[in-house]
């Protein structure tokens, strides 16, 4: 797990496959944001030609599970090592992964393998067993977030919408949140490092907008695995995510724009947690500040519709955002089905932004 | 115009002086505890009063303490206090033979001169000539008062107190009062021929008929306006101390003490201090260049209600200020009960003392916090106690909690007594007979504020010294100089001096000096002070051993942990303490039998030997 | 006692993230600076790392007892900043999972919940080979999802279709059913790796803690609902 | 029932040199300037007698002055024994005793006054 | 018999070299400093004033200048870049820039050090927040002679010194003591409290390792008389706040909380670091360098200043971390293991 770091990460640009990716889902992005794996499938295969294998047999990391710490690291060893197996038997060497948790541990597993040889020929031993698999090393890891990186250009040609808050004219304010596993274990696995990575940054310059330095950029949503699932220890979360939006809020961001899937949930959840008990709103004009995936982001670029891309999923209401993209979007559609009725008994009334 | 008016301002000045005197008279007495009352009922009513004036003539009019000190300065306030008293005994008694009646204005006497201007009397011209004597006898003090202003080493006295305002005028008037009443005497003499050998002298010698006759009425007039403005003054001068020293004296011949807590007695003591300054030089904090923290200083403070902590936690309390007071005011227990009054708020939590292990034994050694920072001096106490073949439990070996003392010198005496309780509680549940002590300041504490039946508090010295009479302890005198150092809290703190001589004489060679038993110096670590910085403090300590340095002696020998630690940091001396030389002594006993051809190599062969 | 010192020194060397973890503190700070739970909790991966490094045996087994070692957030930011490449957090999860293995865990109230996380996430992941659900998080118990959440969790099926997710169904896709022979594969790994056996150990140790506190039922015997139920409401002492 | 009762900003526990009370500081080190020379060697706490009793450590309590974590100080400063152990041992000559007596004289002020508020 | 002049070459013209080489041309030796740089002086023409008497360099320099005329033999040659050295039969061929060739009977080597370049931290925002600094730019601030301001002209009333950049850091690579900046840290706080009495300083430290005579008279000063207060913990991160001031976090190591602090400047005390030069002594297997990257001595303990190769030597902070006086007092001691290298090569000679 050492890393020689003597180098400045901010120079450093680490290897992202170019075409044929073997596509790893993550569990809270498919349930809280699903429309972000669908439209990055999309904007893969169709904006950008390229192939992407969507494995119905895949399983979750249990990376989760691992961090809440029921699950041992052999297991989560052994269950990458399935992954990798059912990619050896699609003929694909890079695997791209939908979770920042899920790439922070086949990063520990892969470095750890590295090291201690012993541990991955455990582990082949574990799969075998277990399910008769065999499995070769992919060539290369990264997360999706690094190939949207990649590619940030071909999408800015493709854009439809820039990052600019079309009344002023002026870029807009995007704050970027990275999500600690990341790069903070494996600076050299992420692009630009740890202390500046250039995943999200690199994306919103790209595509017009302005990126926000504030003083606790660094600082954890405060996930803590445990500190979430776990009731009583919820607070811990709320804490830390408050921290970032007090440090956040002089700046006056337009919006937060995050990696990692946990960290998007929990920044949009706390913000409305925040206000119901402390009364309190970090945006402009007392509103929230809009939280969206990087997904949602280039989906927007890329002139997806709003709610097709799930952005009714977030509590914090996402159109001051939209219509300072100048983007056109029915309001009524927020709420309606595939069959254009409104889902429920209902429509859904955002509590936090009714002024 | 009635001429005799000039007399008023000092009929006015005398009434609101015995007015003010009487409200507050009554005021300490009414506000006295039922017990210290009755104290002095008692007191007046037996043969204790007999006590009193005694001691209020020789204290207050002779100034037996302060002749003591210094033959001038002593006879300076003599000859203020008793010749301005006689003055007005035997004015009173030429009044009296004058008039044939003890009924004379109460103003007469002070103004005889002026009243009786020609007439003749039984013994009127001796009178005159005693009068003109006291009046000399005043005025020498006066004299004397004047150039302490300018030259007080002739007073042995480096320092003398700073003058309020109120001293000021007082002191002014006080000045003023006896050249004036010269002046006025002698002009009236030269005009009626009614003085003796100093104002008719002086009459004719300052006066002509004319000038004679148009100044004596001013003159007379002046010398009334100093008197009424000196009684005017008094109560918020310095002077207070003159009618306040009496009852105080009164006071503490009935038994009356101070108290943990302010109360009139504490006011009486403050208004009894006079201001003299004697307790300025005695104080070694000189050494260190403050000025401004000492008893008189403190007692001018409480009096003016303008104390702070920076005042009154800057003494060591090392006890030497109050040896030579004039008035005797115990000046520790005053600033201690002060020091109480400014900690009273603050809170202590002992809560971690409770539940300790108490170990059966026949003796207990307390080796207090400071004895801890002397672990030779532990080591030579286990040793003597192996000697002795004692049973003893070592309380505080491993678990220290303080004596409580302290926190008393801090002022905290609630806490304290929370420490106290704890301790009494150990001891007491050890079956311990004996408590020995090696720190003076334990010592102090639980010999003073422990409730201990049936156990005996022994210092060190004490126990040594009874091994030694006991022959469990045989020593050689060392071929050394030896200077014993006399710890505050010992010394003048618990008054034990030739104890810890008997042991360091059968262990060496005592040299005596200048400054022991209770003129003994501080060695600058007090505890007592919490506000001196160690370089102040090493300034004391310098000093302390420049003296001792002057007598050449070997060892320096002290009693005390902390003052064996403070003076070892000088490293111009060998330090020790009492028991470290006692294992000397007694090691070159065994050398010298040795020597003598028997090969002793441990206590038992010795034991045998000297037995043989 | 012995023994179980004994016991978590030999688990200790032998785990690999441990000999990862720790290699030599210069207690300089740095992961305490940046520690997000040293800032909301009494916690402190510097002094944590200390006492491991210190090898003092009591120390440790006291450490697995405490809450001390729940406290951490596995963010890993000490990672990213120890200039002697220790990481505080690896070495934490080294010393939950001996702390499971031991039992020491029922032992603190944060320890406790563990017996929730292996009930409820372990349960999850067994069943469905996923750590969530939408229909785990249930508005009650999740009053901080919102009032978004309570239209997506009550009206799923039609919500998820929307943006073209395969909610519960066969074949590739956003939450898609996991057919039966992955399912079969992830048991057998979970099995085979000894997943299952630490859940196993996490519910005996719970079950003889439950025990000690008297919450059993009429037959003397523990009861793990009202268990579950007293840790789920455990509350902190003070903070 | 408050369904966000378990929901709660947690008190930070980090030293906040934006935010600190820094007057108990300020009165200890005007009339005890020695205090300032403190290298926090802990010489104190080794030979403290509460300290060996108990919990108590007076280096810390020092440095709690020094960060104005003041709440948890006053308690604290109420074990000590006023032995002066500390201040013979003190490698800068920091008079010890005189600062913990400060505290107590201006932490009750501050709480009189507190209580007046 | 009459003694042959022996040709030293002394590569590198900081104090080390200028020194080694007054000393040889003393004893007579014909002597050649080649520096890449246009002026002499090295690192220390940048320095303001030295710990721990804050004096000014320029003496030193200019003092080691004047000893250098009073040598005909001696010579200095600079902008002039090595680009080889050959050995042969005991002699050498030292390369140069602009065809140099220079033959020579002894090399010394006083290369110096690098400065640890900051921005390798990039969590402390050096070269990205403008009011975040290093200590050789505070020192070149301070000899300006104009007083410090943040970079939007302010005084700052708050200053934050770090120790240990790039030193004791394994993330960096350099695991070792740079042994000098603790003390320059205290002597710079200090210098900036007397020019600015109303400005706050901490110094965040692992640990003080002030081992020089009256170094810890600084640190005693410093806090006594200017109220430097110490924190000891390292800085784990700088960030800059909206108004452009900086957050830094650390831990209050000896309280055990972690910290934040708000400051107008952060001052990096870098450290020293092998110089690139080292390489092409070490990739042509003319000398071997140490774990750091340092020359490695024949024997570090009783000749530090002879290298494994037999006829160069090494001066100065070439070989480790070293203050001004240590590289003065360590030039002295190659020069004499230079003497006696050159008199025990002439015996050699003389009896073949």
């Amino acid at each position: 797990m050492q890393t020689e770091t003597s180098k400045n990460w901010s120079q450093f640009n680490k290897d992202i496959a170019n075409d044929h990716y073997y596509y790893l889902r993550s569990c809270i992005r498919q349930n809280f944001f699903p429309g972000s794996e669908v439209a990055f499938l999309d904007i893969l295969r169709n904006k950008l030609g390229k192939t992407i294998y969507d494995d119905a047999s895949h399983t979750t990391c249990a990376g989760i599970g691992y961090h809440c710490d029921i699950v041992p690291f052999e297991t989560i060893q052994a269950l990458a090592a399935r992954h990798f197996s059912l990619m050896t038997e699609k003929g694909l060497k890079h695997a791209v992964v939908s979770c920042v948790t899920s790439f922070g541990i086949y990063s520990e597993i892969l470095d750890t393998w590295n090291h201690f040889p012993e541990s991955l020929e455990k582990t082949r031993n574990a799969l075998r067993k277990s399910t008769g698999r065999e499995f070769e090393l992919p060539e290369n890891v990264v997360h999706c977030s690094d190939i949207v990186y990649k590619f940030r250009k071909e999408i800015k040609d493709q854009a439809k919408h820039t990052l600019t808050n079309t009344k002023t004219g002026k870029p807009l304010k995007i704050v970027d949140h990275i999500g600690c596993h990341y790069a903070k274990i494996f600076p050299e696995r992420g692009v630009g490092g740890a202390e500046f990575p250039k995943v999200l940054t690199g994306m919103i310059t790209a595509w017009g907008g302005e990126t926000v330095d504030y003083p606790e950029r660094r600082h954890c949503c405060g996930f803590g695995f445990r500190h979430y699932f776990v009731k009583n220890n919820r607070s811990y979360s709320l804490s830390n995510s408050k921290k970032k939006f007090e440090s956040m809020e002089p700046f006056q961001p337009d919006a937060i724009v995050t990696n990692c899937p946990g960290c998007n949930l929990f920044l949009d959840r706390w913000q409305y947690t925040l206000e119901q008990i402390e009364r309190k709103t970090y945006g402009q004009q007392g509103q929230g500040i809009p939280v969206l995936t990087y997904e949602e982001l280039a989906g927007l670029v890329l002139g997806y519709d709003p709610w097709k891309l799930g952005l009714q999923f977030h509590q914090v209401e996402v159109e001051p955002f939209l219509d300072k993209m100048g983007i056109a979007y029915k309001k009524g559609d927020k709420y309606k089905n595939l069959d254009g009725k409104i889902i429920g008994e209902r429509p859904m009334v955002n509590e936090l932004n009714i002024v | 115009m009635n001429e005799k008016l000039f007399v008023i301002p000092f009929v006015a000045g005398m009434a609101l002086l015995f007015i003010i005197l009487i409200v507050k008279g009554y005021k300490w007495i009414s506000s006295l505890s039922k017990i210290d009352r009755l104290r002095l009922i008692n007191a007046l009513k037996s043969r204790r009063i007999l006590q009193s004036a005694k001691d209020i003539f020789m204290e207050c009019l002779i100034h037996r303490r302060i002749f003591k000190k210094n033959m001038v300065l002593g006879y300076m306030h003599m000859s203020l206090a008793f010749g301005w008293f006689l003055l007005i005994v035997v004015g009173h008694l030429e009044a009296f033979v004058a008039e044939k009646s003890l009924a004379v204005p109460f103003y007469l006497p002070i103004f005889f001169r002026f009243f009786e201007t020609g007439k003749e009397f039984a013994g009127s011209k001796i009178f005159a000539a005693l009068m003109d004597l006291l009046l000399l006898f005043v005025l020498s003090g006066v004299v004397l008062a004047w150039s302490k202003r300018f030259y007080k080493r002739l007073f042995g006295m480096r320092r003398t107190t700073r003058l309020q305002y109120g001293d000021q005028i007082a002191m002014t008037a006080l000045w003023l009062i006896f050249p004036l009443r010269l002046l006025a005497e002698s002009a009236t003499a030269h005009q009626f021929n009614n003085g003796s050998f100093i104002t008719q002298t002086a009459g004719s010698l300052f006066f002509n008929s004319n000038t004679a006759s148009t100044l004596a009425l001013p003159l007379w007039a002046a010398y009334s306006l100093a008197l009424g403005s000196f009684f005017v003054a008094l109560p918020y001068s310095r002077y207070m101390h003159i009618p306040t020293e009496m009852l105080f004296i009164i006071f503490k011949n009935a038994g009356i003490k101070l108290k943990k807590r302010t109360n009139s007695f504490t006011e009486l003591a403050i208004y009894s201090c006079s201001r003299c300054g004697i307790c300025l030089d005695n104080c070694q904090l000189n050494n260190a260049g403050i000025k401004n923290t000492q008893s008189v200083y403190v007692l001018k403070s409480i009096r003016n209600k303008n104390i702070d902590d920076e005042q009154l936690f800057n003494c060591l309390l090392c006890g030497k200020c109050q040896v030579d007071c004039p008035v005797g005011i115990d000046l520790t227990s005053l600033r201690i009960t002060q020091r109480i009054e400014s900690t009273l708020q603050y809170n202590a939590s002992y809560a971690y003392l409770e539940n300790q292990a108490t170990t059966k034994a026949g003796l207990i050694y307390f080796a207090g916090c400071m004895t801890h920072l002397t672990p030779r001096i532990i080591q030579s106490m286990q040793h003597l106690f192996e000697l002795a073949g004692e049973d003893y439990w070592f309380l505080d070996k491993e678990k220290a909690p303080c004596c409580g003392r302290p926190l008393m010198l801090a002022g905290q005496y609630d806490a304290a007594a929370k420490l106290i309780r704890n301790n009494t509680t150990q001891i007491i549940a050890s079956g311990a007979k004996k408590l020995v002590v090696s720190c003076p300041i334990c010592y102090k504490v639980f010999k003073e504020d422990y409730q201990l039946p049936g156990v005996e508090v022994l210092f060190h010295a004490e126990y040594i010294l009874r091994l030694m009479n006991a022959g469990l302890l045989k020593t050689a005198p060392l071929q050394k100089r030896i200077i014993y150092h006399d710890p505050c809290e010992l010394g003048r703190g618990s008054g034990m001096y030739e104890i810890p001589r008997e042991v360091v004489k059968n262990s060496g060679q005592l040299i005596r000096i200048k400054n022991e038993q209770e003129h003994s110096l501080c060695c600058g670590g007090s505890l007592g002070n919490l506000k001196i910085s160690q370089a102040e403090r090493n300034l004391i300590r310098d000093s302390a051993i420049n003296e001792y340095l002057s007598y050449q002696p070997e060892y320096l020998v002290t009693a005390c942990p902390l003052c064996k630690k403070t003076f070892a940091r000088n490293r111009n001396m060998v330090v020790m303490d009492l028991a470290e030389l006692v294992l000397e002594a007694s090691d070159e006993f065994i050398k010298r039998k040795k020597l003598k051809g028997n090969k002793v190599t441990n206590i038992r062969e010795l034991e045998t030997l000297i037995q043989s | 006692m012995q023994h179980i010192e004994t016991l978590i020194k030999e688990k200790l060397n032998s785990d690999i993230r441990f000999v990862e973890g720790l290699n030599a503190c210069m207690n300089c700070g740095i992961c305490t600076a940046i520690c997000p739970a040293a800032e909301f909790y009494d916690y402190d991966p510097r002094t944590m790392l200390t006492i491991v490094q210190s090898g003092n045996l009591q120390k440790i087994r006291e450490l697995l007892e405490s809450d001390t070692i729940w406290y951490c957030g596995q963010c890993m930011s000490c990672k990213t900043r120890c200039p002697r490449h220790n990481c505080p957090g690896l070495v934490i999860s080294v010393l939950r999972k001996i702390s499971q293995e031991t039992g020491a865990f029922t032992q603190s109230r944060m320890g406790r919940q563990q017996y929730l996380l292996r009930k409820g996430l372990g349960n999850a992941l067994l069943n469905i080979g996923y750590s969530l659900h939408p229909s785990f998080i249930k508005p009650a118990d999740h009053p901080e999802q919102g009032p978004v959440w309570q239209w997506i969790f009550e009206n799923a099926s039609e919500i998820y279709k929307t943006v073209g997710a395969n909610l519960d169904e066969e074949g590739p896709g956003v939450l898609r059913k996991i057919d039966k022979e992955a399912m079969t594969e992830f048991r057998a790994i979970f099995e085979e790796t000894g997943c299952l056996e630490l859940f196993r150990l996490i519910d005996q140790y719970s079950s003889i803690k439950a025990l000690e506190l008297g919450i059993t039922n009429e037959a003397n015997q523990p009861d793990m609902d009202q268990y579950l139920h007293f840790i789920e409401n455990e509350q902190e002492t003070s903070y | 029932m408050n369904e966000f009762a378990h929901l709660v900003s947690r008190p930070s526990r980090q030293i906040d040199y934006q935010t600190f009370d820094n007057r108990l500081l300020a009165y200890v080190l005007r009339y005890e300037p020695s205090f300032l020379t403190c290298m926090s060697c802990g010489g104190c706490t080794a030979t403290c007698s509460a300290g060996k009793l108990t919990d108590f450590n007076i280096r810390r309590i020092g440095l709690m002055l020094r960060r104005g974590q003041t709440d948890k100080l006053a308690a604290e400063i109420d074990k000590c024994m006023f032995c002066g152990k500390c201040s013979l041992v003190c490698p800068r000559d920091v008079n010890i005793r005189n600062v913990v007596l400060l505290i107590k004289k201006e932490s009750t002020r501050l709480h009189a006054e507190n209580q007046k508020v | 018999m009459e003694k042959e002049q022996k040709h030293v070459a002394v590569i590198g013209a900081g104090i080390a070299g200028l020194h080694t080489a007054n000393l040889l041309a003393q004893s007579g030796h014909k002597v050649t400093i080649l520096e890449k740089e246009k002026y002499p002086g090295g690192h220390l023409n940048q320095w303001h004033h030295l710990f721990p008497d804050h004096s000014s360099p320029e003496w030193i320099i200019s003092g080691l200048l004047d000893e250098q005329l009073q040598f005909d033999h001696l010579k200095m040659i600079s902008s002039t870049e090595i680009t080889s050295i050959e050995k042969n039969n005991g002699h050498f061929a030292i390369n140069a820039g602009n065809e140099l060739r220079i033959y020579a009977d002894a090399v010394v080597i006083s290369t110096g050090f690098k400065l640890f370049d900051a921005r390798q931290k990039e969590e402390y925002g050096y070269g990205l927040f403008k009011n975040v600094i290093t200590s050789a730019d505070l020192e070149q601030s301070l000899k300006s002679g104009q007083p410090l301001t943040t970079a939007s002209g302010k005084t700052p009333s708050r200053v934050a010194f770090i120790h240990c950049i790039g030193s004791r850091d394994a993330k960096c690579g350099n695991t070792y003591c740079s042994k000098v900046c603790c003390i320059t840290g205290v002597k710079q706080a200090l210098e900036i409290s007397e020019m600015l009495p109303e400005t706050e300083i901490f110094c965040f430290y692992m640990d003080l390792r002030l081992y020089g005579s009256k170094f810890d008279d600084l640190y005693l000063q410093a806090q006594k008389k200017h109220k430097i207060q110490f924190i000891r913990g390292r800085l784990s991160e700088a960030a800059e706040t909206h108004d452009k001031r900086l957050q830094i976090k650390a831990e209050d190591t000896l309280s055990g909380r972690p910290l934040r602090m708000e400051v107008d400047m952060i001052v990096l005390l870098a450290g020293m670091e092998k110089n690139e030069a080292h390489q092409m002594f070490s990739s042509t297997k003319l000398l071997e360098l140490d774990e750091h990257g340092f020359f490695k001595s024949k024997n570090i303990q009783l000749t530090r200043n002879e290298t494994t190769q037999p006829g160069i030597f090494i001066a100065g902070t070439c070989i480790c971390p070293m203050s001004v006086n240590e590289t003065i007092e360590n030039a002295g001691a190659a020069s004499i293991l230079v003497n006696r290298y050159l008199e025990h090569q002439q015996l050699t000679n003389h009896h073949e």
